[in-house]
């Protein structure tokens, strides 16, 4: 599917588009941002998911099952603390719209 | 297998436009985190794209049985996460991270393992690939874990000998050995793929064992960028694109994002992992001469009330002591009586970049209140009183002038450049670096002791009391 | 090679890396930016190039060869033009190096 | 064919990792050239990935024959751009980059033409794709063809009647019927094809003959991205992964840069494209009031020379009199006699954008003189002189109070403000935008008719004079 040229295309692109989405991102966004991008590889469930759900000996099933357990609790815990973390620039930003943006 | 109930093919096409839809999710999502105004919305894109690639994954081809071990390992991991994510305070936020971030890097080595155990060969490429995540995954994991623990305060000392670096290179190197050997296909025996493991795992705990929790918050984001790039290796090993475009984007954001930490700490990476910073120092401070001299909470809320401007300077005693929600008080009894009102936050305040920002907003101070370290510097000069609430490093004048200190060149507050200041703080003790600070014995400066939430509720008192 | 599903991943993070490059760029490099750009899609050469390379019929050939030659125009010019205009950014850039970066 | 001449594969494999070092590089040189200070490398990077690009691409296994025609088609395309790139005025930029822009266009069109006057059947997307990028290449090449003829003064009249927007929608819809029948396979015969591009190209002419000539930059910034995006549809077609992602890149990064563009002139895209601006505008000008005072040019040294500040206005009239560099050297004889010079740069002074800054650049005014809108408008009540040379548009304070005129609501250079103001022109010129200029006409306005170089040339003399 993902022959080996084609994946260093991707690789690339998808490197650039990391670094440039947070470059110039304020101080204050340094700890959510980490936070956020800690949730994005969360992504790493699905690929314990299809690691557990083609494993067919034992050890591969126990280290599968740890696997989706410890992706879930990325993806999971990720979100809930970041969307706590942002959940209080919120509610500054909006009861002070006009000076929302700063730096 | 649930995939067989739709028409051939259908379960493979929407399993690959899902995950288009969520990679783009989850750029959009990040793109929108990094400005403060759309910084909720971000969180809230990328967990759509989560959601949709979690439950189209049931539909991927490869599934072939234990759905409902998958669904039990969800639930396990996904509500203890949840339950711990919704509890902790926002100070312990940063541990948290990377005991989730840590997660994640062993999710990524239970991938490698699973496929190295098989034994199947995938070819040079693909089992170097593994293998390349494996380590990193291991390394995150085990030393997300120390870092976790090293913040939660489990972990109280910071464990140092020479030639530690040595043994640390004698460890990557086996490590690298066995790795080869498995990538290499001679000898890929359940044996050396443990051995290989093992060394990974030991390798993340003796590099982050010697690092000062000072530091912590740059190795957190290292790791969390580690993470990314073993799960972009994972993602080819499973010729998954969302898994190589996310793992990627985050393992190059993240490297970006640990710079741009280290920078605003005036830290260079190598610095951050190679030296110790907080504890090799603590003895190297330089005698500061001169008294503190005390100041009672009445007289220092008289000189607040009748100023024309005040300066506060949060440090990390506010948010230990919990006293946002009181200094906003302060500082709105003291707008009302129309004296000007600024906070002025340094990028290192506290133990987490932008620490100083969460806890004011969660108390509810605005935006148009709170200014960076550039935009106020020049101000202090025209302040009647800075207030120094629980900071010490970050308006240390030392960082300006004393060449043999560990903090020299670091920007810092110049609060010493205000008429009075009134620092709160609850002893003699230190700051993060462990360093005296010549600002506390400065004639125009005066001490309030006390614990950061008491002494400023006794300032609102006072204030009160000034009519 | 590049299978159809591949092939969006590619155009989303080219369109996501070329968007997040120019973004929060100064008024005063759009033209330059835009001549730059422009040379840029002067890779078109080399398609011309194959399309020219591999035509057999009369028509064919007529329209490749127009299509190269157009094709390095555009490169060629595109490069030139650019060349010349930020040229002039060096001269002042390092005449003051101090206050090269404005806006 | 070449590529026998080197082992089996290796051509191929070649040929993939030099367009990855290609787009590594455009991108790269793109990044650069979006930071002042970067620049100038920017283009040198991205030039060294196309003579990468250029050179492997004689290996591809694709091409079997006509190197002869292929190496002397390169020579003509490239010797006659670079001869044109290399003699062009600054001031000729625009409609340069517009000729190149448009032969990359056409350039697309033709590698469609050649896949579809073939008659292969490719399948569906391809053959979509072939057809997608076949019309936007062909109306950006004549389009492109048309903003050339304008900008360059070959096409003076801007064609317009009733219904044009209809007719346009008409032969879209025509090519798109053809377009469709061949993408379909439904009919494919060279006549349909043939018939499919003379539309496109016609479409190119129609919609572009309308515009106004003030809004080309625009116009020729909107084909630049569309080229973009033919060129990378194309490239689907070719199997050509540095096509693909050069001209992706293109055309998003093309579209927010006309979005940027047409938002620094006030417009929106809407607007540039089915309204015309500078022509249906140029008799709505209301009348003012009063009369031009003019001044000898003796008379406006002295003023100068004995001011403590002068604030520089240039405009469109400083290009077209080539009076850069002896505005330039008026600037000096001031500063050396301590008044305080500053360029004020309107950001669609001009004709294009950083029309004004090139220029300034050239001549070799130091960047620190030179300030943008936002950052001089406040300074303009504190000099003594404004010195405005060839700008009108720009300074028009009919945008600041009347609604009725069609340039209301743009930000503009508030030269009023100042003490003095000297206007350098011809005569009783208009601006771009044809309206009347109630500056000129205000009591401490004064005219100072010539043209912009000589104008500036008595200065000089009159300052010298001044002792
Ligand atoms: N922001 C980050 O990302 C980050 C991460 C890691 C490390 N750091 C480092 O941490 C330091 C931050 O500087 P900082 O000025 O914010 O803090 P600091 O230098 O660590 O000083 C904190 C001060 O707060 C006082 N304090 C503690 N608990 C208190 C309470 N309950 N009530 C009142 N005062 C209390 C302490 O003195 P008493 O004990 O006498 O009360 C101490 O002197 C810098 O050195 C920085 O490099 C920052
Ligand atoms: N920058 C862009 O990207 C861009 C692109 C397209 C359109 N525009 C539009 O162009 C306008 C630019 O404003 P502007 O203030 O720079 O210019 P302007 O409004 O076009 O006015 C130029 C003035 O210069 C005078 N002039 C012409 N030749 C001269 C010479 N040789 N010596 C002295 N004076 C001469 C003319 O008056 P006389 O004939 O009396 O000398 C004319 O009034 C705006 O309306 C803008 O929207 C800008």
């Amino acid at each position: 599917m993902i022959d080996g040229i084609i994946a260093l295309y991707i690789f690339m692109l998808a490197a650039f588009t990391g670094y440039e989405v947070i470059a110039r991102v304020p101080v204050i966004l340094h700890t959510p941002l980490m936070s956020g991008s800690n949730f994005v590889h969360g992504i790493v469930l699905v690929g314990a998911m299809v690691a557990l759900g083609r494993a067919d000996s034992t050890l591969g099933i126990v280290i599968g099952f740890i696997g989706v357990v410890l992706g879930a609790g990325n993806a999971v815990g990720g979100y809930v603390v970041t969307e706590r973390m942002l959940e209080m620039f919120k509610s500054s930003g909006t009861r002070k719209p006009a000076t929302g943006e700063h730096k | 297998m649930i995939q067989d109930l739709l028409p051939p093919g259908v379960a493979k096409t929407l399993v690959d436009v899902s995950y288009l839809l969520t990679a783009f999710l989850f750029v959009m999502g990040l793109k929108r985190m990094s400005s403060p105004v759309t910084a909720r919305s971000g969180v809230v894109w990328a967990g759509w794209g989560m959601l949709v690639a979690g439950l189209v994954t049931f539909l991927a081809p490869q599934i072939a049985a234990n759905y409902f071990l998958i669904v039990t390992a969800i639930l396990i991991g996904g509500v203890l996460a949840w339950w711990t994510g919704k509890r902790v305070a926002m100070t312990d936020m940063p541990q948290m991270i990377a005991l989730y971030n840590g997660m994640g890097g062993g999710a990524a080595a239970a991938i490698a393992a699973v496929e190295l155990y098989q034994g199947e060969t995938h070819g040079l490429v693909i089992s170097s690939l593994a293998v390349a995540g494996g380590i990193i995954g291991s390394v995150s994991f085990s030393g997300s874990l120390i870092a976790f623990g090293k913040l939660q305060g489990l972990i109280k000392r910071s464990f140092r000998f020479r030639g530690q670096q040595f043994v640390n290179m004698l460890i990557l190197l086996c490590a690298l050995v066995a790795g080869g050997l498995i990538a290499a296909g001679l000898d890929a025996s359940p044996m050396v793929v443990t051995i290989f493991f093992v060394l990974a795992l030991i390798l993340g705990l003796t590099m982050t064992l010697p690092i000062g929790g000072a530091d912590m918050p740059v190795v957190i984001s290292l790791y969390n960028a580690l993470t990314g790039l073993a799960v972009a290796f994972e993602g080819f090993v499973l010729n998954n694109a969302a898994m190589i475009i996310a793992g990627t984007v985050v393992g190059s954001a993240g490297t970006l994002l640990t710079q741009l930490m280290a920078r605003a700490m005036n830290r260079s990476l190598g610095n951050v992992l190679f030296s110790g910073f907080g504890e090799s120092t603590a003895a190297t401070g330089g005698e500061v001469s001169g008294s503190m001299k005390p100041i009672e909470a009445s007289d220092a809320g008289v000189m607040m009330a009748f100023a024309q401007k005040v300066i506060i300077v949060p440090g990390y005693g506010m948010a230990v002591a919990q006293a946002q929600h009181k200094v906003w008080e302060l500082s709105q009894l003291l707008i009302e009586r129309g004296v000007t009102v600024r906070f002025a936050i340094h990028p290192v305040a506290g133990r987490m970049p932008g620490h100083m920002n969460v806890l004011l907003a969660e108390a509810g101070v605005p935006y148009d209140l709170i200014a960076d370290l550039d935009e106020i510097n020049a101000e202090f000069e025209t302040a009647d009183v800075a207030l120094i609430i629980g900071a010490n490093d970050v308006v240390n004048p030392v960082a300006r002038n004393d060449k043999s200190s560990p903090i020299y060149g670091m920007p810092i507050l110049n609060a010493d450049k205000a008429k009075n200041v009134i620092v709160i703080k609850r002893g003699q003790g230190q700051g993060f670096s462990g360093i005296e600070n010549a600002l506390f014995y400065l004639d125009h400066t005066r001490m309030l002791y006390g614990d950061g939430q008491a002494a400023a509720g006794q300032l609102i008192q006072a204030v009160k009391a000034a009519g």
